[in-house]
């Protein structure tokens, strides 16, 4: 069993056969607990990549410090999204919006999706990473559409159209970077390996290499959710079943980010070559302060938490875009706590919808005092996401600001002002939501919140304290990213 | 165990005791439980503190490897912290004790006991810390638990406006302090006090690390205009916690701007401090004239918070202008005037938040205008509360006098400052803070007078019980401390003085070798003033006289019905309101301060319905930037949410558009 | 590389780009669908060229792809649509055909300055193919944002398509050209199904706001 | 040492006798000028005596607050009145208190007094005690910016040292000083409720201020009170006197005849005082309550003009 050996195999294969698997097996129960069981072993595998020998990059796959951070995120909150869709879909089955026949291809999808992501941070090749991003993207188009509601529909074809527009973008980027790289690397394959690309980055032309990633940046950008391409974003996020939502912005959004970052380590590596940062920089404004002032009239509680998914992946981006040791440190920290505790957010916006029978934000009361456990958790999660302490965003956003400030004030200060705005539209859908007398039915949940505590838990802990050796890491990575 | 170790250790117990209490699940005794044990560990930190400041303990320091990760967590124990500490365990340890009592009625226990604990603990961390993350993130703690405090009563509206109020205001304040912390740390990330200490500063951002610190420490001490979060929700929060927030938490807040603006940044350009010196004149000014328009009683203590803590920036302002002038004596009676009126303030301020605690719990009403009488239903609790209101009027022989007193010789000083823009701002903003004092006293008044004097102008006043024994041994305490450090100010100005001189390396004369406990802050011939004899001449004329006049005169007396002008029976309505009583001085202060605008609209001729007589008073920041903001938001959230709802070709118009200019870009960027 | 190899290329490609300009200028749905077929045919001219150019077997499989899918089968199946669903004749324009020629013309001006900064020394066919292909895609795109016609769009993204196509088979060497024109076939085919399925013209534009409203799950 | 503790003890015994006898003055000279006959000088003693003698008639509603305040008014006034030097600054006692902390104490009193008028429930007593309380929060700055441009010129808040100073030969004449003393004159005049802002002799409800805040007082406790007020007004005599005509005064050093003669003199500034305030309070119509604040701030506007016009000699 060598082909066992290699974590990578199984963090590929094992998605694909359970995807196959689940595509047949009837009954719901079965196929959610194989669901979680895949996820479980996926993460696990992804976790020994830490412990094994890295091979050395080839051909097609690739694993660097970067993309561990990446994967075992992905993994991780994978794991966790589907035991939290193992409660969720259960009563969605009780309600009548899904048949078990959707739930077969629900489960199936899910695999595959996991597959396209788990292939895209794997993959050592700009071709094969465009290809796993696209099996990502229009896997979650398939989820977000399982509802066949009208809204689901519109949300899931808006999806569609926009994503292809993005995939065709990037394509388009792929194919300019190859023609930039093909003179120097010669033709075929290996002037589509990403490693060769970095280590001879200074010897490609610059001109292709700019066109490209423009390209590039408004291709993945798309997927990353950037203003103004955002549009797909809110609508799928919101009439998605839940735990694709907590994937979507948990995880498909650092993907599609995953690679933007390598790209921009190539641009960063040609001396010749535009500086990525002011670019980036000024599309993380503009999607932070965008997504902050439309955080205001939303009334749909999805749609909310989708917005600030844009908010966040402005800040991100920004802070990439900034670079240095410092932002960059603050850059991956935001990203990792950004993904555990929108999904968390969502998983507790699943039980809430749930229990509630609706989204509107306005038929959302009370939550601390009829549901307890649930509005409190609501509450850790969007106050954490909002950046207050003891909560690892904190962290993250005090050392972007922080070292900006010093270094361009007036551009710490745009930060700043999109933070406010976020903060003040985010706080006050919490206070209706967890205070007040409590709306609708007041029936327990029966759902499992150990997924939502199990995430913010973490986030609380990477508030407070850093392990060091997870330290040690993110500053490697940091340095790669320069 | 070092000072810092054990002080990081009472906080870390008190962080702990907030979950603790979640077992407790509110029944039977478990709030006394907690209650006390915070009140306990509140000693524990005053003790330290104390230590502290008679020099046992001061400059260790522990590194824990929590926080930023290649740093640490930072933690120091020096004198301005012992001092702080001082103040939070005093006044939480009482306000714990209060809260024993106090506890009993609340109906919702568990919105509040394990908030409760865990706030006085991120408090003390805030004090303890002594790196900017370690700092930054005590401090949002401490708002965030607060913020949960104020929304006890969750379900009111005001109660969750506040909240959210607050919590912005709090989340604006962090961001300016993060922004400070970020220019006092430059690019390289020194977060360490000790690193931002021995970095030079240009001038101009040390002007701009001021102003963003005015904007941070402000917007959480309730400087105005950044002051709005206050009256909100100080009279949302259950009472304890009011006279948490007001008594201890502005202190802390304080605390923050002390530590930067004095000991971190090293002195500023002189033309920065006119600009704090009249914020704050103004901020008390403000303060005053709304708190005297309000109704609410918790509400207008807060607005009188607000004041006092114009008073203290004043005084800080003072201290660095004479600082950036070298003016060391001066400073550091400036300084110690600042330190003294910050204990003043929490001990008063807390005494009179309790107070209003124990009225609403025995009348369950704030309104000023549903009052009156409760001095002979309440009779301990209203002569606490009228030390308290004796002391926050700046009347002497009390503590809040000889603070005041301290202030106005500092602003007396001012002549020496070698700018023409120091001497004459300063004469003015000292004429603001002698109208500040004077309006309080007339505040105070108003507060006292239609709230507890008098007769009851409802049913609840005329049926209250006095409060439990529990609950005025707090006050009680609080009330013994503003007498004793009014008729002794020289002792605690001397307990003071390792704060000042570790921040303006010098201090007042050491007022201990004075006859008669007298202080004399500059020299004999300057100025002098003996608490101590003042309390004991008017104490013995006054009982001397009555004794005469009682002896050697009449002692009689007969009960009669007060003259009523030749209308009997008149309804207790009938008395002065708090609306009537402030009527001069919004006349006089008001119309243009505050814009105060009353109509009275007269039923025509012949018609016996009621005339109308109405009233509107607002302040004028939250009118003239809040509100306008949030018009603001929501003009541009308005127009904007259309791209919510645009078609699918005019999102890829802008998917198409974005790449153009992109594009464009790349080809003037060659 | 012999002259006229060379050339040739340069005129298909330049032929593919010329093709892009007319269906900007058509303004009647069939004759659009028409002009659309003879894109792909160009297309696929220009691919087979290269296949032969560059002795690649596999872009021969891209060329016919592109003959047999987009040449024959979509376009047709198009027309169905247009004419089951009673879709009108006439391409409805956001901005005047003569405003959008303009904006084409200068689109296309932009790509080639772009490729004018690209190095000299680089395989100068790869250069103006890439110029032309830029140009393409970005006509193909203003043609997808200046239609309120849902199948007019959808032409506009497969020129669109066509464009990134021929980048790629100009790309010597290119792995993966061949995947990639099926995936793209596929996705085009999915989103002529659901035009046809599910009848969301009015997805791409409405001509009823308020239709469309009611299908949104935020509402204002 | 000895002597200034005799000082002191004169002192304190001499402003509570005197003080009816400033009033006796003021009304005997006012009434002279409109013509009356007048009371003799000592009718204010003998109100107080009968007065004293009376039982008191307590309204029903009254609090302990409301019989203990006369005697806190009283002594508050007197304490504050020992401490002004009158005929000679070598008081026992003068650093017990500088210039603002009588200030401050004379504000005690008027807190008390205010309260006390809020005590009984009756809406007079709330006209008073509102009215004052606004009117003080015009004097108070107005005076505390007096005191200020004084302490420019003397350099101390310490009355001893002030007037010492201002009566030592090198002080010549100074705006600032002249300013100073209108403005201490209109804050003089507030304070103790005299024409214009307020009538003492009036008791006409909706025109009192102070006599409406003591109007439920009676017997022991009103001769406390209008003890009190008396010693006020003298108070704020003396204080003019020591600071703006100090001629004469005392100084520690001198002995007993100088002392005597100081006495003397200081009496006979009391008359001078007493006649020309009856002369203005005769020759002045009352203003309507909302015009005080024009009057006060005309005080305000000098005081803070003064410690202007004073660095602008200073820098010359």
């Amino acid at each position: 069993m060598a082909f066992l050996s290699d974590p990578v195999h199984i963090i590929l294969g094992l998605p694909l056969a359970s995807a196959a698997l689940l595509a047949v097996l009837p009954g719901y129960r079965l196929s959610s607990r194989i669901n979680i069981l895949a996820c479980l072993i996926t993460f696990l595998a992804a976790f020994a990549l830490f412990f094994v020998e890295r091979p050395a990059p080839g051909t097609y796959f690739l694993v660097d410090e970067l993309n561990i951070v990446f994967i075992v995120l992905n993994t991780f909150v994978g794991f966790t999204a589907a035991t939290f869709s193992a409660s969720y879909i259960a009563h969605e089955l009780e309600i009548g919006r899904l048949t078990p026949a959707y739930l077969r291809f629900y489960h199936a999808m899910y695999q595959v999706m996991m597959f396209g992501m788990n292939l895209a941070l794997l993959s050592n090749n700009i071709g094969l990473m465009w290809v796993a991003v696209e099996i990502a993207t229009l896997s979650t188009v398939l989820m977000v559409g399982i509802y066949r509601t009208h809204e689901a529909l519109e949300a899931a074809w808006k999806y569609f159209i926009l994503g292809s527009v993005g995939i065709a973008l990037a394509l388009f980027g792929t194919i300019l970077v190859y023609l930039a790289a093909q003179p120097v690397l010669g033709e075929g394959q290996p002037a589509m390996i990403w490693t060769n690309l970095l280590l001879h980055a200074n010897d490609i032309d610059p001109a292709l290499l700019n066109l490209a990633f423009v390209f590039l940046l408004l291709g993945y950008g798309t997927k990353v959710g950037l203003a103004p391409l955002h549009a797909w974003l809110p609508d799928a996020h919101a009439e998605g079943p839940t735990p694709i939502s907590a994937v979507l912005s948990g995880l498909l959004l650092n993907v599609a980010l995953y690679a933007v970052l390598r790209f921009k380590m190539i641009m960063a590596a040609n001396d010749m070559a535009l500086d990525p940062g002011p670019l980036m920089i000024t599309m993380g404004l503009v999607s932070l302060i965008f997504a902050a002032l439309m955080l205001y009239r939303r009334r749909d509680i999805k749609r909310l938490f989708a917005y600030s998914s844009i908010e966040h992946m402005g800040i991100i981006v920004f802070a990439f875009g900034m670079g240095g040791p410092l932002a960059n440190f603050a850059g991956l920290l935001h990203m990792v706590m950004h993904s555990l505790t929108k999904s968390a957010i969502f998983f507790s916006v699943g039980h809430v919808a749930q229990i509630k029978g609706t989204q509107k934000i306005a038929e959302i009361r009370g939550l601390t005092q009829s549901h307890p456990l649930l509005g409190w958790g609501l509450a850790a999660g969007v106050l954490a996401i909002a950046g207050l302490p003891p909560f690892g965003v904190f962290m993250s956003e005090f050392l972007v600001v922080t070292s900006t400030f010093s270094r361009e004030p007036v551009l710490a200060l745009l930060l700043v002002l999109g933070i406010l705005l976020a903060f003040g539209a985010l706080l006050l859908r919490l206070t209706g939501f967890i205070f007040g007398e409590p709306t609708g039915e007041l029936k327990p949940s029966e759902a499992s919140y150990v997924p939502l505590f199990a995430h913010m838990g973490l986030v609380l802990m990477a508030g407070i304290y850093l392990p060091g050796a997870m330290v040690a890491w993110f500053q490697a990575v940091a340095r790669l990213l320069g | 165990m070092s000072a810092v170790d054990l002080c990081l250790l009472t906080a870390g117990l008190l962080l702990g005791l907030g979950p603790l209490a979640l077992l407790g699940q509110g029944r039977g005794r478990s709030s006394a439980v907690v209650y006390s044990a915070s009140g306990l560990l509140c000693a524990v930190l005053a003790l330290s503190g104390l230590a502290g400041l008679g020099g046992l303990g001061i400059g260790t320091s522990r590194v824990l490897p929590l926080g930023l990760p290649w740093m640490g967590a930072h933690f120091a124990f020096d004198a301005l912290t012992a001092f702080f500490l001082v103040v939070l365990g005093f006044g939480g340890g009482i306000i714990s004790l209060y809260a024993i009592g106090y506890g009993r009625h609340e109906h919702a226990p568990m919105r509040v006991l394990p908030f409760y604990p865990a706030f006085l603990g991120a408090m003390a961390l805030v004090l303890l810390a002594a790196d900017a993350f370690s700092f930054l993130l005590s401090w949002e703690v401490m708002s965030l638990l607060s913020w949960a405090l104020v929304l006890t009563h969750h379900q009111e509206e005001d109660a969750r406006k506040a909240g959210y109020v607050y919590l912005v205001m709090a989340g604006f304040g962090t961001m300016s302090l993060l922004l400070a912390f970020g220019l006092l740390a430059g690019p390289d990330g020194a977060y360490q006090f000790d690193a931002m200490r021995g970095t030079a500063h240009p001038p101009l951002m040390a002007v701009a690390i001021l102003g963003l610190m005015l904007l941070g420490a402000g917007s959480k001490a309730g400087l105005a205009p950044l002051h709005v979060w206050l009256p909100l929700a100080h009279p949302a929060a259950p009472s304890h916690v009011s006279a948490l927030m007001s008594g201890v938490m502005t202190k802390v807040a304080l605390y923050g701007f002390i530590r930067v603006v004095f000991d971190l940044l090293g002195p500023v350009a002189w033309w920065a401090s006119p600009v704090v010196i009249l914020l704050g004149a103004g901020t008390a000014v403000l303060g005053i004239l709304l708190a005297m328009m309000e109704r609410d009683l918790k509400r207008a203590l807060a607005y009188s918070t607000i004041e006092n803590i114009g008073v203290i920036f004043a005084a800080l302002g003072l201290a660095m202008a004479f600082r950036a002038n070298g003016m060391t004596a001066a400073a550091a009676l400036a300084f110690t005037a600042a330190l003294f009126h910050i204990f003043n303030h929490m001990a008063f301020k807390s005494l009179l938040f309790m107070g209003a605690g124990s009225v609403l719990n025995a009348t369950g009403l704030r309104d000023l205008d549903g009052l009156g009488g409760l001095i002979h239903r309440m009779p301990v609790t209203s002569f606490l509360v009228l030390v308290g209101a004796m002391a926050i009027s700046a009347l002497p022989p009390l503590n809040g006098f000889a603070s005041e007193w301290l202030i106005f010789q500092a602003v007396l000083l001012s002549p020496d400052a070698p700018q023409a823009a120091v001497q004459m701002i300063i004469p003015a903003a000292g004429g603001l803070l002698a109208l500040a004092a004077a309006l309080a006293a007339a505040c105070f008044v108003r507060i006292y007078g239609v709230g507890f004097l008098g007769r009851p102008h409802s049913e609840a006043a005329a049926n209250a019980q006095e409060v439990d024994r529990v609950s005025l041994t707090a006050m009680a305490l609080l009330a013994a401390t503003c007498l004793l450090a009014g008729i002794f100010p020289g002792t605690v100005i001397d307990a003071m003085a390792p704060v000042v001189d570790a921040m303006l390396s010098g201090r007042l004369p050491v007022q201990a070798d004075e006859t008669w406990f007298t202080i004399i802050p500059i020299a004999e011939s300057r100025s002098s003033y003996s608490g101590m004899l003042v309390f004991v001449f008017v104490a013995l004329s006054a009982s001397a006289a009555a004794w005469a006049v009682h002896r050697f005169a009449s002692d009689r007396l007969r009960r009669a019905p007060a003259w009523d002008c030749g209308f009997p029976d008149a309804s207790p309505l009938t008395q002065y309101s708090a609306g009537g009583f402030a009527q001069p001085i919004r006349r006089v202060y008001g119309t243009d301060l505050l814009g105060a605008r009353e109509t009275v609209t007269m039923p025509p001729p012949g018609d016996t319905g009621p005339a109308r007589h109405e009233l509107l008073v607002g302040d004028p920041s939250w009118n003239g930037i809040y509100l306008r903001l949030a018009l603001a938001v929501t003009y541009v959230t308005t127009r904007m949410n259309r791209l919510q709802f645009l078609t699918i070709r005019r999102y890829l118009t802008l998917v198409f558009m974005s790449l153009i200019v992109l594009l464009v870009g790349l080809m003037l960027w060659r | 590389m012999p002259g006229i190899a060379f050339d040739t290329a340069h005129l298909l490609s330049g032929g593919l780009l010329l093709v892009s300009f007319m269906m900007i200028y058509q303004d009647r749905m069939f004759s659009l669908l028409r002009i659309f077929a003879l894109h792909a045919v160009v297309l696929s001219l220009s691919v087979a060229w290269q296949a032969y150019i560059q002795g690649a077997p596999h872009l021969y499989v891209t060329a016919a792809i592109a003959l047999i899918f987009k040449a024959i089968i979509i376009p047709s199946a198009l027309r169905r649509i247009v004419v089951q669903l009673g879709i009108h004749r006439e391409v409805e324009t956001v901005v005047g055909i003569g405003v959008t020629m303009l904006a084409g013309i200068g689109l296309s001006a932009l790509s080639i300055v772009l490729m004018l900064d690209v190095t000299q020394g680089a395989d100068p066919y790869a250069r103006e193919d890439l110029a032309f292909a830029l140009s393409v895609v970005l006509l193909g795109l203003l043609m997808m944002v200046t239609r309120r016609n849902a199948v007019s769009q959808i032409v506009g993204f497969m020129s669109l398509e066509n464009g990134m196509i021929l980048a790629a088979a100009g790309a010597k060497g290119m792995p993966l050209v061949v995947e990639i024109s099926v995936a793209f076939s596929v996705m085009v085919a999915f989103i002529v199904i659901g035009v046809f399925l599910f009848r969301i013209r009015e997805r791409f534009d409405s001509v009823d706001v308020s239709v469309m409203d009611q299908h949104r799950g935020d509402q204002r | 040492m000895i002597l200034q503790l005799f000082v002191q003890g004169i002192q304190m015994l001499l402003v509570v006798a005197l003080a009816p006898l400033l009033v006796g003055i003021v009304r005997r000279v006012k009434a002279r000028l409109t013509r009356h006959r007048g009371a003799p000088l000592i009718q204010p003693y003998r109100d107080i005596l009968r007065l004293m003698r009376k039982e008191v008639v307590l309204a029903e509603n009254a609090s302990w607050l409301f019989r203990v305040t006369p005697y806190m008014v009283f002594a508050g006034t007197w304490v504050a009145a020992a401490l002004v030097p009158t005929f000679s600054t070598g008081l026992q006692f003068s650093w017990t208190a500088d210039l603002i902390a009588i200030v401050a104490l004379l504000g005690s009193a008027r807190f008390f007094l205010a309260l006390a008028g809020m005590d009984v429930g009756t809406s007079f007593g709330g006209i008073g005690s509102s009215r004052e309380m606004m009117i003080a929060t015009l004097a108070e700055p107005a005076m505390l910016l007096t005191v200020f441009s004084l302490a420019l010129v003397a350099g101390s808040t310490q009355l001893s040292h002030v007037s010492a100073y201002l009566a030592s030969p090198e002080v010549g004449l100074r705006v600032t000083l002249g300013m100073g003393l209108i403005a201490l004159v209109i804050v003089a005049l507030a304070e103790n409720a005299r024409i214009p802002v307020d009538n003492p002799s009036t008791h006409l409800e909706l025109t009192m201020v102070h006599e409406a805040m003591v109007l439920e007082y009676s017997g022991r406790h009103l001769a406390m009170i209008e003890l009190a007020s008396a010693l006020k007004l003298l108070l704020y005599v003396s204080l003019i006197g020591c600071i703006f005509f100090p001629w004469g005064i005392a100084q520690p050093g001198d002995g007993l005849a100088r002392h005597g003669l100081a006495l003397l003199l200081y009496v006979a500034k009391l008359a001078v005082a007493g006649t020309l305030l009856a002369l203005f309070e005769t020759s002045i119509a009352k203003m309507r309550v909302f015009r005080v604040p024009n009057f006060i701030g005309t005080a305000l506007m000098l005081a803070l003009l003064g410690a202007l016009l004073l660095f602008v000699t200073r820098s010359v």
